[in-house]
């Protein structure tokens, strides 16, 4: 029974990761795409090793595995943070059907300092 | 347990370590690398008299047999090698106190050059294939270090080229080392050659095959026909003191390499592999000494005669008899004092006249003739005048190659000797017979030159130089017992069965 | 023995300490050993000439039959007698005629180097020990030759003389070794009662052509005459003394040396008599055109060593005899005249004939010895050299029927021309009119005249009394020469028969081209000068041009700078080698193995080389690191799913960091740009493609050619028993292989410091 | 799977080699580092390829059960990933000044020091 | 007992890294490049999970600790490296 | 910070009563010192917070993992399906987090959850920037991400 | 130019990563004899963790962390790496067998002090010195 579920984890945690990379290949700009891989590849991820410590069922594999879990929540929201950022300054283009762009006019060209919209209102 | 063995890889890599825990300080560095390189010495004196005496010298590394560990080797020609290691080592530290700038001392020089040594030695010691390749990366990557030490724009250039031939070269060992490692499941070079002389004749093409790697890759290395091109592309570049201890040791390396795998372990086809060998060691002589002859600058000349001397040895290894042999390793004690030297003698010149291009040298002889003298001995050397080393060098290589038969290397050997001489001599008209140049094209004034001449850090500069010029002279005058040497040496390469059973203890 | 030979040696190493020490007596007090060394060899005169040889032996190398073996017999005396005799007046006069020069301290060290190495080379009985000596003189005489260092022509010249007599040299040592195969030893000793072993041999023809090629090139023999003359062109007439009638005659000696055994045989008769016969007609001829006072002596040198290689040719009992006489006696004459020539060069600062003249009366002793000397040179009663003419005449007729024509008629037509050229050297500089010179001349000091006046009395001597030479020591070089006693019954009067006819001949008809001297100069220019492009110097120069010619091309194509074309030639032979040696010593076809294939395995081996690919097609920089980067993990995931986590996790940082590297590094670095044209790419891609395959080739048959199991079973089982770890691989790194892993770490270390040195330490800066 | 691993090793040698063999100077360095990938590659394949069952030995065992991959190949490429990545490293920080200083990236232009 | 789990998962992983690496080969923008590439970091981790899974060897979740802390720096480095106004050729 | 400490102690003292220092009989002391501190010290308010602050994240945890699997599902359906339902938007979201923690805390959940990203923090601190996925006028999203804050900092404070 | 990227994100995250990476470095290089890890691994992921830090808080933060020079790091790890062969001469074994030492630390259990272990450790110092000289040196020279 456990085993099963072990197994359902596994498998739907490779369906997210396929998901994400899917979404990775199909969505039409650079932060849609990484809605796709940032979310589904960690829950894959997750979910796929979380299979695994139920399935080995041994304290040192689950800690690993939490571990990891834990490690990937950790890093992949900054990565994605970096590299939209970057993408931001780079001018990597928005898909046409985005809404709205806050963010616009915000940044220093030089320094890469962001300001708020209040401090912008403040300076007039 | 024979702890010599492990010391002329321990001293200079402790001293390299210690040197670069202590890069801040230049003084310290200094002193280590004088007290290094003298201890390094002492150790290969004793390694070598040890190993005279009791034949193969064993040292089983962490304990651990062979071939399962990793042992160290020392026969007679690794012996002679490290020897010679040390004495170009000890010769260019003294150099280095007065020739290499405060700057570079910062930079490393000293830590570099003990690391470079170390990792000669090991080579020379190592009695396992892929520890061999360990010990080739870190004398490649000290190489690398010493060549662009300065930064200037040739350095750059030169080191491209330099870095990436002997990366290709490396790859290529490692790749062999693997392709061996799955057809013997063994690294150990004597279990090696034990293992490959239990296969059948149907397949040892397979083997000649693998051993075409090796010897591509320590042709590159070696800087034989055609693979030598890092050569002539890099050596003149670095400070002189690098120069020479790259011109003495890197190539011998690879050479030394090609008589180790090409006396123990591949030794299935030798009609087939040494025919290949004689034809690289005949095309290398040429090459290398053609390349010279065009060349106005001192180190150049110096570079591209490496390269054919590289071919001298090899014909010892590729003539494959015990006499030729005997050549091949006679040659290689000649070569290594004597090239060194003659690179220590263009620093001087360099030092004492501030260029190295021939143009715009002269005057020598008459100002200074023993500078004179300090350069004509090794230089008639090299082109193999008796009585001096070269001399009984080349001998021994031109009568193996008559009593073999191999007429066309003999010729060639021969023609190379003369040419040789040629570029010398060329080089002793230029920068000693000639008239100093005046006007434009000399580089610097009267006063400036007899300035130059001047100084306490000339002693650094003769003392190694005279001393390499003694041994040239001792090796010449002296042969018998370097003969001897070589010929007992050359009697181990030739017994492969006695370097199986004093590593592994099985008589194959 | 050894003492004695080496003594010059010795003496050359303290010379300029004590020639500092005696001032002006430098040459009196250095010229103690020549001559201490001349009454030495003396002293086994009798020894020898009743026993016939002597052998002295020291141990050198012998473990290669190298010895310093020393052999004296009536050749080797007479030769060793020559040098430290003549070396005795040259050293005296070199002191006086060099007294104010800079270099005079110089010139004793090596004046006494190669007197030292001559009598090493005539007295060495084992052959490479001789070789060792030829050696030595030809690097001496190179020194001695470009002694006015600073004039580009005696640089040039000496170089030339070098080549060409160590090439010449290098031909003798392949030679000496061929013999010593032939003849079964390396000791002369023993190889002069091998003869007829060594001409049975098969090796005979080879060797005897390179010891001839070394003979002949040392002995200036035609085509390799053209350096001695040239060897004039700048230095002292001393030193050029000892090239032309000193250093050259070691080509004579290996001859003569040889002649029992390689002589005899028609190649013998044949090479040498034809060859010397025409050096000494082309030394006479060349001597006759000259103007130059040491040009004309060293030109009639040529012929004085044709003559004698023609003697040793001929190989019979007189023409043995005839040699040793005619050796003995240029060697007199010619000793007087070169130190004339240098007597005239130093008092009148002139060095051609055609200056000079009218000097009997300034130089009357100079004259008076110069008149004897020319007399023997032109081979006149009563001096020694009409003796020497008289055999020379009476061999070339008794010569074997097949060269008796030509060398007669050659030696007749030499000896005319040679008699012009004594009549010059005698005649022209002290009698007719007065010619002003640079120099106010006045009788030379003893130092300069002691030697002239010596030999010139020798000559007259053992004209007078042939039968004092004879039997002292000419005898026992004849022996020498010819393998067997010879009678010589050397006279100065024989009666009249055809030698003396020739020599009266010669004599009119030399005297009347003394006459029209200038006439027949004209005409022999006329005659040689378009022709001497073709001549056997212009060879050499072509040679050397040739070399540099060569080379620059070489280096153009292989050295070419372009690091593409190294990469390139290396990997095409790379490829070449292997493939050749797969098609010939292992024709196996593998087959492949597809067991095991798994659709994620095939998933990361098709990305890995996916991406490796596109890497290569990408033009975007950082696209190819992105790649570079999926390449990593391709391979970490084989090493993962192949059971390598240690090596997984590594590829796995050290991808990391390369790519942090890289971006560090390429921020600075250029685009990618397509800059080879398709033909090189295709090219490229086919000697990629053509290694790739080789290497899948060797590794599939590696797959299924395992010889052995490899030794990792020991460390399976002993890892943790006996070096108490669970992780293998970490084990082997750190104890069962810890000198790899030290040789790594110490590579990373210098790693780090040539990168730290070559960000910080830049020649910018350094200049400032 | 060996057959294609060993297709995988000879392209990584080919590209390696395709890519040394430009002109542009970035294109060296990104072929030396494929260089290097492939050849610890090859000793992998070289030496034999063992799925599921690691070098090591369970905690409280004196020997893994059952066969293992070979722990010997696994060290070397250890040691050789480290050194490749030393030297690659030094070449790439190289190429990087040698581009500093001489101000081309065109290899074929870095050819004034040979002769 | 997991006899059609096995190539399942193992074919949706491997579908997965092709996709992935389609988008990395495509582009078309450098960021997106590098997002692909965190992807197949991502990927591994999982492929690790399943290889762990399949073949109870826990050595190898070593591996995927090891990528999860540090994968994402070669994330920072492009994206520093863009932010440096370094040249975008893409 | 004490409350922790404390029951990081009686977790060693339970593992060096049991003499036995492995990472389950840590694990299981650490349970059993939560529990004793949660029930022994209830009324100092230090550990009192501190036994409040598990539950809330017990409960964090799941709702987190709740919009998570949302979110993804969300994602999923755009993926999948062949037209895109998405009406993306960068906007500025007035934070309430206060220290660099908190706000790094609550920008990296947002990543990690409905159809959000964060981009950048003003230098301020005020205003997170995000990128939303589905969004559906500037109130709405912002209702549901200050939702979404409030719970986060509720288990940070 | 500065060294690092201006977020508070990666600044706040690399914080709290860089103690994290560190003790796992630890951690790999301890274990590195019985489970994956050693001495390499471990000092790479060391070095890893103060790149991190030179990205997100700048090259002087990044050598204040670091608190040595990383030049110093590799001459001491070599010579300490050289020294752990030596011990084994005194015992009359050839170098680099390996001494074990083993200390009892009643609730922890054994602590296995040996040579490989100082060697392993003498590794780990040579590729964080190697690493981050390379590194950092190189972050310097960009600004
Ligand atoms: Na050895
Ligand atoms: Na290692």
């Amino acid at each position: 029974m456990i085993d099963l579920l072990a197994g359902l984890l596994l498998l739907v945690g490779a369906l997210f990761m396929f998901i994400a990379a899917l979404g990775l290949v199909r969505m039409p700009d650079l932060m849609t795409r990484m809605h796709a891989t940032t979310k589904s590849g960690v829950l894959g991820a997750g979910l796929m090793l979380l299979g695994v410590a139920l399935y080995l069922a041994e304290a040192g594999v689950l800690a690993r595995a939490l571990a990891i879990i834990i490690f990937t929540m950790l890093t992949a929201p900054v990565a994605a943070h970096a590299i939209g950022r970057a993408g931001y300054f780079v001018g990597v283009p928005f898909w046409e059907g985005t809404v709205k762009d806050e963010l616009k006019d915000h940044y220093d060209p030089d320094t890469h300092i962001l300001a708020s919209p209040k401090e912008e209102e403040g300076k007039g | 347990m024979r702890p010599e063995v492990a010391l002329p890889i321990l001293i200079p890599l402790l001293f390299g370590a210690v040197s670069l825990a202590f890069w801040r300080s230049q003084r310290v560095q200094r002193w280590l690398g004088v007290i290094g390189t003298g201890a390094l010495l002492w150790s290969s004196i004793v390694l070598l008299d040890a190993t005279r005496r009791d034949g193969y010298l064993i040292m089983h590394m962490g304990d651990w047999a062979g071939p399962f560990g990793i042992v160290l080797v020392s026969d007679l020609f690794g012996a002679i090698m490290v020897v010679l290691a040390a004495i170009t080592g000890f010769a260019t530290a003294l150099y280095s106190l007065a020739s290499v700038p405060r700057e570079l001392e910062k930079f490393g020089y000293y830590p570099l050059m003990h690391l470079l040594l170390a990792g000669v030695c090991g080579a020379f010691l190592t009695g396992d294939i892929f520890n061999l390749y360990v010990w080739f990366e870190v004398l490649l990557v000290a190489s690398f270090a010493l060549l662009i030490l300065g930064g200037e724009r040739a350095q750059m250039e030169g080191a491209i080229k330099y870095v990436t031939l002997n990366l290709l070269s490396s790859v290529l060992f490692l790749s062999a080392v693997g392709l061996l490692y799955g057809l013997t499941g063994t690294l150990n070079m004597a279990d090696i050659a034990w293992k490959l002389g239990q296969i059948d004749d149907e397949q040892a093409g397979l083997v000649t095959v693998i051993s075409i790697l090796f010897m591509v890759s320590f042709g590159i290395k070696a800087a034989a026909f055609p693979l030598f091109f890092w050569l002539p592309a890099s050596y003149h570049t670095p400070q002189v003191a690098v120069s020479a201890l790259f011109a003495g040791l890197l190539t011998k390396v690879g050479v030394y390499a090609l008589f180790r795998v090409f006396t123990l372990i591949f030794t299935q086809e030798v009609e087939f592999t040494h025919t290949l060998l004689l034809w690289m060691a005949g095309l290398t002589m040429l090459t290398g000494v053609l390349g010279a002859a065009a060349q106005f600058e001192f180190r150049r000349i110096l570079s591209f005669h490496i390269i054919s001397q590289i071919g001298y040895m090899i014909l010892g290894l590729a003539l494959f008899t015990p006499l030729a042999l005997v050549g091949g390793v006679f040659y290689i004690m000649h070569h290594i004092i004597v090239k060194a030297n003659l690179f220590l003698v263009s620093g001087l010149v360099y030092r004492l006249r501030g260029s190295y291009e021939l143009k715009e040298l002269g005057g020598l002889y008459r100002d200074m003739p023993w500078v004179g003298i300090l350069f004509l001995i090794p230089a008639l050397s090299l082109a193999g005048l008796p009585p001096l080393s070269g001399f009984f060098a080349k001998f021994i290589l031109i009568r193996a190659g008559l009593e073999t038969g191999a007429w066309v290397a003999v010729g060639v050997a021969l023609l190379v000797g003369l040419l040789t001489l040629y570029s010398m001599i060329k080089i002793w008209g230029e920068v000693f017979w000639k008239a100093a140049p005046a006007g434009e094209s000399a580089p610097e004034t009267v006063e400036r030159r007899s300035e130059r001449s001047r100084g306490r850090d000339l002693y650094f500069f003769y003392l190694p130089i005279a001393g390499l010029a003694v041994l040239t002279l001792i090796i010449g005058l002296s042969a018998q017992p370097i003969y001897v040497l070589a010929e007992t040496a050359a009697g181990q390469l030739l017994d492969p069965a006695g370097y199986i059973e004093a590593v592994l203890g099985v008589r194959p | 023995m050894l003492l004695a030979v080496l003594s010059g040696f010795l003496l050359a190493f303290v010379a300029p300490w004590l020639a500092r020490a005696a001032g002006r007596y430098s040459g009196w007090l250095l010229a103690l050993l020549p001559a201490g060394l001349t009454f030495w060899f003396a002293s086994f005169l009798p020894e020898v000439a009743a026993h016939g040889s002597i052998l002295f032996e020291y141990p050198w190398v012998p473990g290669l039959d190298v010895g310093l073996t020393f052999y004296l017999d009536g050749l080797s005396l007479l030769f060793a007698l020559l040098i430290s005799g003549i070396g005795t007046f040259i050293v005296i006069y070199a002191g006086g005629y060099l007294a104010d020069h800079p270099d005079l301290r110089r010139f004793y060290v090596v004046i006494l180097a190669f007197m030292a190495s001559m009598l090493g080379l005539v007295l060495s009985s084992n052959l490479i020990a001789l070789f060792v000596f030829w050696e030595l003189t030809s690097i001496t005489s190179y020194l001695l030759i470009g002694f006015d260092h600073e004039d580009e022509k005696a640089r040039k010249a000496a170089l030339q003389g070098l080549i060409v007599t160590v090439g010449g040299g290098l031909a003798l040592m392949a030679g000496f070794v061929l013999l010593a195969m032939a003849g079964g030893s390396y000791e002369l000793a023993e190889l002069l009662h091998e003869g007829d072993a060594i001409r049975d041999h098969a090796l005979y023809l080879p060797l005897l052509l390179l010891i001839l090629f070394g003979a002949f090139t040392k002995s200036a023999q035609v085509p390799f005459h053209f350096w001695l003359p040239n060897a004039m062109a700048a230095p002292t007439p001393v030193s050029a003394y000892l090239h032309s009638a000193t250093m050259v005659k070691a080509g004579v000696y290996l001859l003569a040396r040889l002649n029992p055994s390689l002589g005899g045989t028609d190649a013998w008769l044949l090479l040498l008599s034809l060859f010397g016969a025409l050096t000494m007609f082309t030394g006479a001829v060349m001597a006759i055109r000259s103007t130059g006072v040491k040009r004309m002596l060293a030109y009639s040198t040529v012929m004085a060593l044709g003559t004698l290689t023609l003697l040793i040719g001929l190989g019979t009992p007189t023409a043995a005899a005839a040699a040793v006489t005619f050796l003995l006696a240029h060697s007199l004459y010619k000793g007087a005249l070169f130190l004339i020539a240098g007597i005239l060069d130093h008092e009148t600062g002139c060095k051609d004939f055609r200056d000079l003249g009218g000097l009997r009366g300034k130089l009357p002793v100079t004259a008076a010895v110069a008149a004897l000397a020319a007399l023997s040179l032109a081979g006149i009663l009563p001096l020694f050299g009409f003796v020497a003419k008289e055999l020379l005449f009476e061999s070339v007729i008794g010569a074997p029927w097949i060269v008796v024509a030509p060398v007669t008629l050659l030696a007749l037509a030499s000896a005319v021309l040679i008699v012009a050229a004594a009549a010059v050297v005698g005649i022209r500089p002290y009698f007719g009119p007065t010619v002003p010179t640079p120099k106010h001349p006045h009788e030379a000091p003893p130092a300069l005249l002691a030697g002239p006046v010596t030999l010139a009395a020798l000559g007259l001597l053992f004209g007078l009394y042939p039968a004092l030479a004879e039997h002292q020591i000419l005898a026992a070089a004849a022996r020498a020469v010819h393998g067997a006693p010879v009678e010589l019954n050397l006279a100065l009067w024989h009666g009249f028969n055809l030698p003396l006819l020739m020599s009266l001949v010669s004599l009119g008809l030399g005297l009347w081209v003394f006459s029209r001297w200038e006439f027949v100069r004209a005409r022999f220019d006329r005659h040689l000068e378009p022709r001497e492009r073709f001549g056997p110097e212009r060879g050499y120069e072509l040679f050397m041009e040739g070399i540099v010619r060569i080379s620059d091309w070489q280096t153009r194509l292989l050295q070419n700078g372009y690091l593409r074309y190294y990469i390139l030639t290396i990997v095409i032979t790379l490829v070449a080698l292997t493939g050749y040696t797969l098609l010939t010593r292992y024709p196996v076809v593998p087959t492949p193995n597809l067991a095991g294939i798994e659709i994620h395995l095939l998933a990361v081996a098709l990305m890995t080389v996916l991406a490796a690919l596109f890497a290569i097609i990408t033009h975007s920089r950082l696209g190819a690191v992105a790649l570079l980067g999926a390449v990593g993990f391709g391979v970490a995931l084989v090493f993962i799913l192949f059971s390598a986590p240690d090596v997984g996790i590594t590829q796995v940082l050290v991808e990391t960091l390369t790519v942090i590297l890289l971006v560090l590094v390429i921020f600075r670095l250029p685009g990618m740009y397509a800059l080879s044209r398709p033909r090189a790419r295709y090219r490229d891609s086919g000697v990629a493609v053509a290694l790739g395959g080789l290497l899948v080739w060797l590794l599939l048959l590696i797959q299924e050619t395992r010889f052995f199991p490899s030794i990792s079973a020991y460390f399976i089982e002993n890892s943790q028993p006996l070096a108490h770890g669970r992780n293998i691989v970490n084990v082997i790194l750190v104890d069962f292989r810890a000198l790899d892993t030290l040789g790594e770490i110490t590579v990373l270390a210098l790693a780090a410091v040539g990168v730290y040195a070559m960000i910080k330490l830049r020649a910018e800066d350094r200049q400032k | 799977m060996d057959t294609i691993m060993a297709l995988v090793v000879g392209t990584l040698y080919a590209t390696a080699l395709y890519m040394m063999l430009r002109r542009s100077i970035i294109k060296l360095v990104i072929g030396l580092i494929l260089l290097s990938n492939a050849a610890n590659l090859l000793i992998f394949t070289a030496a034999g390829l063992t799925t599921g069952a690691p070098p090591l030995v369970p905690d409280g065992a004196s020997a893994p059960v059952g066969a293992v991959a070979d722990p010997l190949a696994q060290a070397l490429i250890l040691t050789a990933i480290v050194i490749s990545f030393g030297v690659l490293a030094f070449a790439v920080v190289l190429i990087h000044r040698a581009y500093e200083i001489v101000k081309v990236d065109d290899m074929d232009q870095m050819k004034d020091t040979d002769t | 007992m997991f006899l059609i789990l096995q190539p399942l998962v193992y074919l949706i992983l491997s579908v997965s890294l092709g996709l992935g690496f389609f988008r990395l080969v495509k582009g078309p923008t450098l960021p997106d490049r590098v997002v692909a590439l965190e992807l197949i970091a991502s990927l591994t981790v999982g492929l690790i999970a399943a290889y762990t899974f399949f073949s109870g060897q826990t050595a190898f979740l070593d591996v995927a600790l090891v990528l999860a802390l540090t994968a994402f720096l070669t994330a920072i480095a492009f994206a520093r490296y863009l932010e440096k106004g370094g040249q975008r050729d893409d | 910070m004490i409350a922790l400490t404390w029951n990081l102690l009686l977790a060693l003292i339970w593992t060096a009563l049991w003499g036995n220092l492995s990472g389950t009989n840590l694990l299981i002391g650490f349970i059993f010192g939560y529990l004793v501190l949660a029930f022994g010290l209830r009324d100092i308010p230090e550990f009192a917070r501190y036994a409040a602050r598990v539950p809330r994240l017990i409960r964090f945890f799941f709702y987190f993992i709740g919009e998570l699997v949302k979110s993804n599902l969300k994602v999923a359906y755009d993926v999948l399906t062949p037209t895109h339902h998405m009406r993306p938007a960068v906007i500025a979201f007035p934070l309430e987090a206060k220290t660099d923690g908190e706000i790094t805390i609550v920008a990296n959940l947002i990543s990690l959850t409905p159809g959000t990203l964060s981009l950048d923090v003003s230098r301020d601190r005020k205003v997170l920037y995000i990128h939303a996925m589905y969004f559906d006028g500037d109130e709405p999203t912002r209702q549901s991400l200050r939702e979404f804050e409030q719970r986060v900092l509720e288990v940070m404070r | 130019m500065k060294t690092q990227m201006n977020s508070l994100i990666l600044r706040t995250t690399g914080h709290f990563l860089l103690p994290l990476l560190l003790i796992f470095s630890i951690f790999l290089l301890l274990r590195g004899h019985d489970e994956p890890g050693g001495g390499f691994i471990a000092g790479l992921v060391a070095a890893a963790a103060i790149a991190l830090y030179l990205f997100s808080m700048g090259i002087k933060s990044a050598r204040q962390v670091l608190w040595v020079d990383p030049r110093n790091l590799f001459g001491i790890g070599l010579t300490l790496a050289v020294l752990s062969g030596v011990p084994a001469i005194f015992y009359g074994q050839a170098f680099f067998t390996s001494q074990w030492w083993p200390i009892y630390l009643p609730p922890f259990g054994t602590l296995k002090l040996s040579t490989p272990l100082f060697f392993d450790i003498g590794v780990y110092l040579v590729v964080v010195g190697s690493v981050l000289t390379i590194v950092l040196t190189l972050a310097e020279a960009e600004g």
